[in-house]
């Protein structure tokens, strides 16, 4: 991780605003982040966090502000613009298609191919050997990578998600709520790849609600409250009640996110 | 003043023709004609009357698909003063001024003889004949009861095989009239009771290379047909004058205008066109 | 979606009509405007039915069908001097129990109502053939039972006034009851609602019932209007009841519907067609100016108003 | 859904033929099953393309006017000396540009699809009417053109031939081939689809180039075939185009498309027109004997297979 | 809560069985459930948590095995018979209808009518004041109870299907991950909703993820593993340690699931 002092960036969002209709969902926001640095990004139900990363990922066009990435001023009319600036993103409604294959779904806008007489066709053999892969790197169970994901469960649907978002070489990676429906160990791989991926100078954006999950893997928490900034704390500097307490917006007794010999567990 | 002409289609070149009649008797008369297109839909003719009859224009001319349901929309003319005029289909007990056109039952009579007598002569009095038809066509309807009566009444040993329905569209009456041969291989005859399923008769007669042993007979020339009749295997074929009826009809309406009396029935007549007379109808298709 | 559509659809349809009073001298008069409502009251009768299927993210191609049938079985009973209260009475029942066997296949056998609605027309058509043999069968101008179609009452025509109700009654039904609430639901989301604990297959079967018997309806009013009834009667019907509530707004994925704008995608069409006649359009151009007229004025309101609709 | 489908279509299909082999003799003929295939080659090439259309759940209604359009103008052109390889390829390319210019409406613009094509249809065909004025126009016998329609080739004719390779190539390019991928995706979540970096916009548009190029093409081999070139033909084609995919189990939501079972579908019903054709049916019965059969058909196979299909 | 040695039973679910194609979802599984007890079922990602409940809720039919509720066997063959029994459940994929706004879908099934000349029309103000009542209950922040629930983030969305299960007095609730979208103060909110309703003898199965919550809420927890029972705790027999072993099937060490401080947490 670099030096939080540096002033390089790889991103930086500045004044971003959004509106829909009558609600103001994204008020003036920024954010920065550097390379390799892994930023927490929490707020209540409806704070703005998902929209805000849509903005970065190309999804949704901002109504004002800027973006920079590597210091070059971008302006993204679509997701496959921030691809192209090797912006991924795992969506909180994971975007799958769910009559493609897992595989399919793995490799969509990116499936390998070979020519036959020139012809480009999928090199389908590829596509499930490789899927097949990434799933157990993540340690994902799905019998077979040509299922349809529509009948997938929950957790292994956003396995699937994570791995397409993960494995494309980004240099900017999103990630909105990637655990909310997922097991304890793969929960524990994702935090690894989130480590991992980090360390190789991946930036990384993260945003749940499992608080103690931000102290394992981020260096930064930037919290939102209706759509604007409210704070932003060092890991080093902050904790859990903390958090919670910038979260709600007044002093909070939240006893699912205290420490675990509180709520009577024994050890 | 204007009249207005209400036809039901406009993919049959029968009432472009009868279009292109009315046009010139209108011009002749220095009248303007509004053509509305039906496109095929009863209620759609009613609809463009009434709306006429809202306009007040100075007559109306009309092709009626539905025989029985234009009688109020010609009724509600009459009270308004609108003198229609009924061209093609007659309309049963209508309050119509006038009818110009064919007899179609009779037409379908006079081609049924002429089949008859054909037989007679040519083929020893026993012949197999197949039908395409437009189920949905009134008028077609008719030119096929005229026909069978005209066959039976002749006493010659026909049988009729199947009757396939062509829709009125010709790549429909050519599949169900290549279907028809197939299933009919002793098949020696066809009639077709309309334009487009006249060409979809001769072009499957061609595809299925049966020009040697089926002859046709139908309504309302083309180029296609013209060709078969110089071949020898499309036999005959009823010419109407829809030019003529539509120039009839306008000259009617004129006359009308002018105070003048006109027949109730205005008859054009028909011809049968064969090899000795399809000369004077060459022109038409070049 | 559906509420910028219905401003948008409300636009064109203002825009149509002043167009339309500029051109001709006609067009804005009581006895056309009348003539108007007149001859679409069957097309606005079972656009308002169709509303419904549609918005269940169903389809309903046999519409046409049932109005051709109808037609010609009201004219054959009518002759055979069945009393006229019975020949209606009979006739909607008949459109409701083929929308019945309709809906059976569609919401209890789950076959796409696309295939059974066409087969549907297929056979309802072919049975009105089989019946009046490709003639058609007229109804005596003096029966009682032409009053429906041809009758005026304190200055409206009978038609219209029938319409006016079913639109009423078909407003009401879809924004204010729970049938209305479940037929959006189950274009939105059929499981979510069946979860929910309601009957899906019994609500999806009724809205069948419903556009078959609204085209019973339309098919009575056509056949008393006419006094005759033709197969003919109807032809590509479904096509241009589709086109109203498509062009009203409701979305052909189901879940997004709106009566209002159904009314307005109708008459929309209607005026189209009625103005181009009054200023003595072409044949030959006629359908090349409606449908470049619908696309280039959907095209504007979609620009103008794309803001509105959904934003990214 | 797709899967199960094409099994049950395929059952039926061979009922079918089976069914038409013992009541006909003529059926099982070689000549008589060419025929078939050479009749229903315009069906199979456009049923072909239009799969793509309503696997991204979007349908194109027009593809029977363009097929007219395309018919008389090639007699036209034809007729005014233009050389026959010329005409094909600028037919070929009416066709694509029609395709764009309505696929530009439905992808930039996001008119929904229904509406577009059905302006479009009429439209086109308005354009057809215009040029032809209603008459029909004859391609000479002796032209080259003719062959396209007519000529054998290996003992098998042409339009077959030429049905065959448009199938083999479409089937290739939706299996095989990003393009096929991003229509099924589409289709499925257009959105997902557009996050995952893909212009979905061109992909759209690329799919009514594809149908109106494929009716473009189906309108040439119709012309040399017939002869002739009139602008009625191709009436109520798009119904049957999207009966056949329809019933070869492609959804009309988007998302499942099979182009198999498109194969299988077109087919069947060229074969039941066929067949009742050759079993002497009487005219008046055959709508409703093909409408029944298709229903009891799809339905028997719907229950037998109920359980593959999707059981909850 | 009840005696657990009490031999009456809300629920006796025994030797369910379900197969989707070459996959045997459920495998002779049985639950049972006293009233007024919290039971949470917890598994890894695909074990069939959520397929096991939906046999209860009458949304999946087994294809073995038999149901009991109150000591009668009941079948269901659609969500409405369990409907009837006042079995509710909040799905994992939510099941809301998008395109209907959100007090509809919070009385979707059970709109509240009033009749204007004998018709039964829906009462709409009714509908939306419950519902805004019902929200702020839960302490949810939506701006308007006539917004279309397509808009919504995706903890609102959650939200409105948790109203709707809890507010209509069922005997059964059945919770499929209701906290995985939501912040920290909305997961409060919901556990205190069970520990209310378990209160007043209603029988809860709550399936989560969050294995600290279970230990908050739950009087015994059933563990799946690949569509079987393993094993069944009373919680205060076992602990978060215990429970991740069981749910990953080996020893394992989950660093997010472990106590708070020794992820260097500040307390
Ligand atoms: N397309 C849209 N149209 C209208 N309103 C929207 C749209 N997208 C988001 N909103 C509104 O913007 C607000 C912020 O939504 P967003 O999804 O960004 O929240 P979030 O912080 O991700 O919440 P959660 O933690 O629940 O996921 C919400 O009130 C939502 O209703
Ligand atoms: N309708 C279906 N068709 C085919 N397979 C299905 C279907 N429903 C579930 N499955 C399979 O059954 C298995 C169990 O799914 P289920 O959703 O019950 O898991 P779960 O325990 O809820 O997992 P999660 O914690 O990820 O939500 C999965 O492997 C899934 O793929
Ligand atoms: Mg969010
Ligand atoms: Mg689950």
């Amino acid at each position: 991780m670099n030096d939080i002092g540096n002033e390089t960036y790889r991103v930086r969002m500045t004044g971003i605003s959004k509106r829909y209709n009558t609600i103001q969902t994204l008020d003036n926001v920024s954010l920065s982040l550097r390379p390799g640095e892994v930023l927490g990004l929490v707020g209540d139900n409806g704070a703005g966090k998902s929209t805000l990363s849509k903005v970065l990922s190309g999804a949704v066009i901002p109504d004002a502000g800027t973006i920079e990435i590597d210091g070059k001023v971008v302006s993204f009319s679509s997701p496959a613009d921030a691809r192209s600036e090797h912006v991924e993103m795992v969506y909180q409604d994971l975007s799958l298609c769910d009559t493609v294959d897992v595989a399919g779904n793995i490799f969509l806008g990116r499936e390998p191919r070979r020519r036959i007489l020139g012809v480009p066709f999928l090199d389908k053999k590829r596509m499930h050997d490789e899927a097949r892969a990434m799933l157990d790197r993540l340690g994902i169970v799905i019998a077979d990578t040509g299922l349809k994901v529509e009948n997938l469960s929950g957790g292994q649907r956003q396995s699937i998600a994570i791995g397409r978002a993960a494995s494309f070489e980004p240099s900017v990676l999103i990630m909105d709520e990637p655990t909310a429906a997922l097991a304890v160990a793969e929960v524990e791989a994702v935090l690894d790849l989130i480590r991992a991926v980090s360390a190789r100078g991946v930036s990384v954006i993260l945003i749940t609600h499992r608080l103690q999950d931000l102290f394992l893997v981020c260096d930064r928490i930037q919290v939102m409250y209706e759509g604007r900034n409210v704070a932003e704390r060092r890991i080093e500097d902050t904790s859990i009640e903390d958090v919670v307490n910038l979260i709600v917006g007044r002093k909070f007794q939240a006893r699912s996110a205290r420490r675990s010999e509180d709520n009577g567990v024994r050890p | 003043d204007t009249f207005a002409l209400v036809t039901i289609n406009q993919q049959a070149l029968f009432f472009n023709q009868i279009n292109e009649g009315a046009q010139k008797a209108a011009d002749a008369a220095g009248a303007k004609l509004v053509i509305f297109n039906a496109n095929n839909v009863p209620s759609a003719q009613n609809d463009a009357m009434e709306n006429y009859i809202t306009q007040k224009v100075d007559g109306i001319i009309l092709v009626a698909i539905d025989v029985n349901g234009v009688k109020p929309a010609i009724t509600a003319a009459k009270t308004a003063g609108i003198p229609v005029i009924a061209i093609d289909a007659q309309i049963p007990e209508g309050d119509n001024v006038a009818f110009v056109g064919v007899d179609n039952t009779k037409a379908g009579e006079d081609i049924g003889k002429f089949y008859a007598d054909y037989v007679k002569a040519n083929m020893a009095g026993t012949a197999k004949i197949g039908v395409i038809g437009a189920l949905n066509s009134f008028i077609q309807n008719q030119r096929l009861d005229g026909f069978k009566k005209a066959v039976a009444d002749s006493g010659q040993k026909i049988t009729f095989l199947d009757t396939v329905d062509g829709q009125n569209v010709q790549d429909v009456a050519l599949t169900a009239a290549e279907n028809l041969m197939t299933a009919n291989p002793d098949m020696t005859t066809l009639y077709a009771t309309g334009e487009p399923a006249l060409v979809g008769a001769v072009s499957a007669v061609t595809s299925q290379g049966r020009t040697g042993d089926v002859k046709v007979f139908g309504w309302d020339l083309t180029k296609q047909a013209v060709e078969g009749i110089d071949a020898g295997w499309v036999t005959a074929v009823v010419q109407q004058d829809p030019a003529g009826e539509g120039k009839a009809a306008v000259e009617a309406l004129v006359k009308l205008k002018k105070g003048e009396k006109i027949e109730p029935i205005i008859n054009v007549p028909v011809t049968i066109v064969t090899k000795e007379n399809v000369d004077q109808f060459r022109g038409m298709f070049k | 979606m559906a509420n910028g559509s219905v401003v948008s659809i409300a636009i064109f349809f203002l825009v149509v009509c002043l167009l339309f009073s500029g051109i001709t001298d006609a067009f804005l008069t009581a006895p056309n405007l009348l003539n108007i409502v007149r001859q679409s009251a069957p097309l606005l009768i079972v656009a308002a039915a169709m509303t419904f299927v549609i918005t269940t993210g169903g389809i309903d191609l046999s519409v046409g069908s049932v109005l051709a049938l109808v037609a010609t079985l009201s004219a054959v009973t009518l002759q055979a001097g069945l009393p006229w209260p019975l020949v209606i009475i009979a006739m909607l029942l008949l459109g409701a129990a083929v929308g019945a066997i309709q809906g059976f296949f569609i919401a209890y056998e789950r076959i796409p109502a696309f295939i059974v609605t066409l087969a549907g027309l297929s056979v309802i058509r072919g049975i009105a053939l089989l019946i009046t043999g490709g003639y058609s069968i007229p109804v005596e101008a003096t029966s009682p039972f032409t009053v429906i179609g041809r009758a005026w009452f304190l200055g409206v025509p009978v038609p219209a006034l029938i319409a006016l109700v079913v639109l009423v009654v078909a407003y009401l039904v879809f924004n204010e009851t729970r049938f209305g609430r479940y037929v959006t639901g189950i274009g939105a989301n059929a499981e979510a609602v069946r979860r929910a604990g309601v009957d899906t297959r019994l609500t999806t079967m009724m809205v069948y019932i419903l556009s078959s018997t609204a085209a019973a309806a339309a098919g009575i009013i056509l056949a008393a209007r006419l006094g005759s009834g033709s197969s003919n009667a109807g032809q590509g019907f479904e096509l241009e009841v589709i086109a109203a509530v498509v062009l009203g707004g409701t979305s052909l994925f189901g879940g997004r519907g709106t009566l209002v704008g159904t009314v307005l995608g109708a008459l929309t069409v209607a005026v189209i067609g009625n103005g181009l006649i009054l200023a003595h359009m072409s044949p030959f151009f006629t359908p090349i100016v409606t449908g470049t007229i619908i696309l280039v004025a959907i095209w504007l309101n979609f620009r103008l108003f794309r803001g509105a609709i959904r934003s990214r």
